[in-house]
């Protein structure tokens, strides 16, 4: 069960009982629909910005524990950060999710998000903990792009 | 000889090795993909060894000992669904098989009996797996024809309330699975090849979850056209088989062209060899063929009964350990009455995906996700359900530790 | 490592066994087929034995593993052509890998950039495998394009003279050999593809006959999509490769549908995955890409280099044996100049067939007849030839006994 | 070679080097054209009737000698015979071919068509034996249908 603990830690299940951001705003300035073709999970992520900032990441979703906690615990980790911080911490998230359980993920870029990092070792739940963090890239660049046009 | 799943067990290499830190391996995932016994891996590893050589082309030794496998195993998939030698075409799979058909049917001309035009319907159903819907999506898009299929019921059953408004004399194909992958539900053939036949359509049975499990005899069923892929039973992956009628093949038009389905030859065009040379273009894929002989003779030595019967007792065990199981719900028939041995279900708020992990971190390997039936999952109101699906070296005990397993599950997750 | 072929031949275990009352295996039918080293034997055992499971769709164990072999094996796919891994898809043949664009192609809507109309154009040349025709023929045929030909001259050599009038600017594809499997002729693909790409057609090149013999890299050749067969690599029967440059495979329409090559479905569409898995619908052939990737392995090891080397030499010895043989006529370029290890030939009135026989009861596997390219054979003016074709495995010995047999043959057949 | 010699008996030879009525006519009831796919060869046949009688077999043909000769060793024996004793030869002929080397042939029917026996061993050679003889079915379908019209 050890390994299995260390892909469930606590923080995870925690979120997924009780995740934050997941609520659908009327007002988002870019809104995405995202799927998990092997598996079904969906996510609607919203996004607002104040210039290159992130006022709200807000979003629902179907999935697993993995998929809704991730984006759970990145709502709440991008929201109040830059557009350019958010890509810092979203490289370093994937790269954390690509490394094969070699890395332990660096917790003062990632905060909670670092108790994913049991899920590299499981390369077919690795497309759930990215599923909210693709979106959100979709939807901050459409956002993005909004502003600017 | 009596059935003994502890004794068919020995003969699959696979459960000699164990998973997760030790644990021993409960595959509970057939339905996606069989384990091979040795006598299958052996038979691939003969033609390799001693007989390898491209069938058809060769006049020396190695080529008609190549082509005697190839066309041997012709013989033994044909006596094995009560087809002739000639109708039995091999692919690389039933995707293929379905493809095949869909495509075939795309290029007849107008005049062919398969020449689809606006205003042709084609019927499925809504538990088709994906392999048997959406290469009939396209060719509707293709054609003009219409696209229209039977609905499943809260019970996972076919609603045929309506049979005749949805096969009507415009139908020209009706392609519908035997069992279907993730409820377990065997369909009603009868009513609707009557049916189907009564307007002249053709009908299509997607055959990859009732071949591998029970007694087919395709004559017997009275259908035009059947499918299913080798390694869902017992067989090597990379080879499916095609059976159509002698009559349908004839005028079916090839799909994949090439070497060695040909007649004729010039820079502008090129006439066909009679079937199923015509729908086997290239070096084909001849030590699966073998091997999926042997899987075939090693399923008869067996008894198609004796499996059938086998995994029907598993299943009722299951049916009956799951009524208790709550928040356990069977998404399929409930009872064991014209259904097989896959079982898919939801577990309260446990996610399907957390579900089969965790039973995996037990050693016991089973799917998750839409099966590849997305629409049917839509309709059942389930984003997605855990899956066990059972066959001949499934054991009681198997059974009983899925259950620990998904009771230890509801308290890891709390 | 020194290249020793005799080596070489312990790997592949066909060589122990004999031919017709105990001769000697002289095996020089690589062209239509290649032997199997054990270690490929092994790989696709070792899959079965250890991981089976169906890739990309369970969340257990073996799921993961057979996952990584899968994936594995197209990584070492992608490395030995200089491909990038989302570029490489696995199908069951060559045959179906020219089939998969040809197809794929007829499906491309209006506004796509490979949909075909009338005025379009499709070049080929004469010496094309039947595999590399005639689906250009029938997509000529589904759309209206029209199909035109580079001509081989008496040489056997394509006929460039007129290649602005071949290749022009209403040409939307051009598909061809990279070796003849017949004359061993290596066209000149630089200034084909040069002419292409000036009127901005695509190049497909057919390397059945070259990726197994030298070394390729696709980015340096500057093509468009190439195509190979597993079981002319060393590697096993059931599958073979298809390789398009990324931003084309994403323009590319998907061929096969169904499970695993989707986005999205519901009853009446479906999205698709990106590539390559827009083009891998159903369960694949792992334990063929298991057998490739230990095939690629074991070629590299050795070196293409090396081979292409000692295939050179057994070329060279043949060519100028052949030379002195009357009344023997090489049906292909007599020299060693951009030319392979397969030669054509004819042997005055002694048909290829009956020359054929008598070398097999020799131990002799040669192939006869029109080699899938018909008409090539036509153009040539011989309805028929014998062929000798080599490989890593084939020895100055083996070229001995082929011409001792050629010798017999005409005292025999008087 | 005992084997080898078993499939090139003298009179297939023989047949090879000088094959009987090669030399299509222009008066035939019918003429047809066959191939073998799998290696090329071609035979182009014609038959006369008169009323069930077959008055003349003539052809021509590129192929081996196994199909050369079946053809030339066929004419002869079918030309004068009647349509239904040339239909007991053709059905005890594809017997044999079909025998796996376990026939001799009957020679009383067969006559030197027995000397083909051996091919019944190198399934690939059959259809090469069968080549003329489908040529002849064929063409003598034909021609009583043109008759009987
Ligand atoms: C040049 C060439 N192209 C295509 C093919 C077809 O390959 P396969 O039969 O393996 O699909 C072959 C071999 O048969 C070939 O030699
Ligand atoms: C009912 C059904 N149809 C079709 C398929 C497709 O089979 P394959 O992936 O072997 O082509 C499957 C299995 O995946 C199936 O369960």
């Amino acid at each position: 069960m050890m390994q299995l603990d260390n892909l469930y830690q606590e923080v995870i299940l925690d979120h997924y009982k009780n995740p934050q951001n997941k609520k659908l705003e009327s007002d988002n300035d870019a809104q995405v629909h995202h799927i998990n073709p092997s598996c079904g999970d969906e996510v609607t992520l919203g996004v607002k910005l104040e210039g290159e900032k992130i006022l709200s990441v807000n979003w629902d979703g179907v999935g697993c524990s993995i998929s809704q906690s991730s984006t759970s615990i990145m709502s709440d980790l991008l929201i109040g950060k830059s557009l350019e911080e958010a890509a810092v911490i979203s490289e370093s998230f994937l790269q954390l999710m690509q490394s094969k359980g070699s890395q332990d993920g660096d917790e003062t870029v990632l905060e909670d998000a670092v108790a994913l990092a049991g899920v590299s070792k499981y390369p077919a739940r690795i497309k759930c903990a990215l599923l909210g963090w693709m979106a959100f890239k979709d939807a901050s660049v459409q956002a993005l792009s909004k502003k600017t046009n | 000889m009596s059935f003994d799943p502890l004794v068919i067990r020995r003969d699959f290499p696979i459960f000699s090795r164990t998973i997760r830190d030790g644990k021993r391996l409960v595959y509970l995932d057939s339905g996606a993909t069989s384990q091979k016994p040795q006598q299958v891996i052996d038979a691939e590893v003969d033609f390799y060894r001693l007989h390898n050589a491209a069938v058809h082309r060769g006049a020396h030794q190695l080529a008609e000992e190549a082509t005697d496998i190839y066309e041997g195993a012709r013989d033994i998939v044909a006596e094995f669904i009560g087809a002739d030698r000639d109708e039995v075409v091999f692919t690389k799979s039933a995707t293929e098989s379905l493809n095949l058909i869909a495509y075939a049917m795309g290029n007849a001309p107008l005049g062919n009996r398969f020449h689809l035009s606006p205003g042709d319907g084609i019927v499925v159903t809504e538990m088709e797996h994906h392999a048997n819907l959406i290469p009939w999506q396209q060719l509707a898009a293709r054609t003009g024809a219409a696209l229209s299929w039977f609905e499943v019921n809260q019970d996972g059953r076919l609603d045929l309330s309506n049979i005749e408004s949805i096969i009507t004399e415009n139908t020209k194909v009706v392609s519908l699975t035997h069992q279907s992958n993730v409820l377990g539900t065997i369909n009603p053939l009868k009513e609707i090849i009557n049916r189907a036949h009564q307007v002249g359509a053709v009908v299509i049975l997607d055959a990859c979850q009732s071949v591998p499990h029970m007694k087919i005899d395709v004559k017997e069923l009275d259908i035009d056209f059947l499918v299913f892929s080798g390694h869902k039973a017992v067989g090597p992956t990379g080879i499916g088989v095609f059976w159509g009628r002698a009559e349908l093949l004839e005028a079916l038009p090839p799909f994949l062209t090439g070497g060695s389905m040909i007649e004729n030859v010039t820079m502008t065009g090129a006439t066909w060899a009679p079937a199923p040379r015509k729908f086997e273009a290239g070096v084909p894929n001849m030590a699966q063929a073998a091997g999926l002989a042997a899987a075939i003779h090693y399923l008869q030595e067996i008894g198609m009964d004796s499996i059938h019967a086998h995994e029907l007792k598993l299943t009722q065990y299951l049916l009956d350990k799951f009524a208790d199981l709550a928040p356990l719900k069977i998404v399929g028939p409930k009872t064991i009455e014209a259904r097989g041995g896959s079982i898919s279900f939801t577990f309260g708020d446990i996610h399907p995906h957390d579900l089969g992990q965790f039973l995996d971190s037990q050693g016991i390997a089973v799917r998750t996700g839409h099966h590849c039936a997305w629409p049917l999952n839509r309709k059942m109101g389930v984003p997605a359900t855990t899956r066990a699906s059972l066959y001949l070296y499934n054991t009681i005990e198997d059974c009983d530790a899925l259950v620990a397993g998904i009771l230890d599950a509801k308290k890891y997750f709390g």
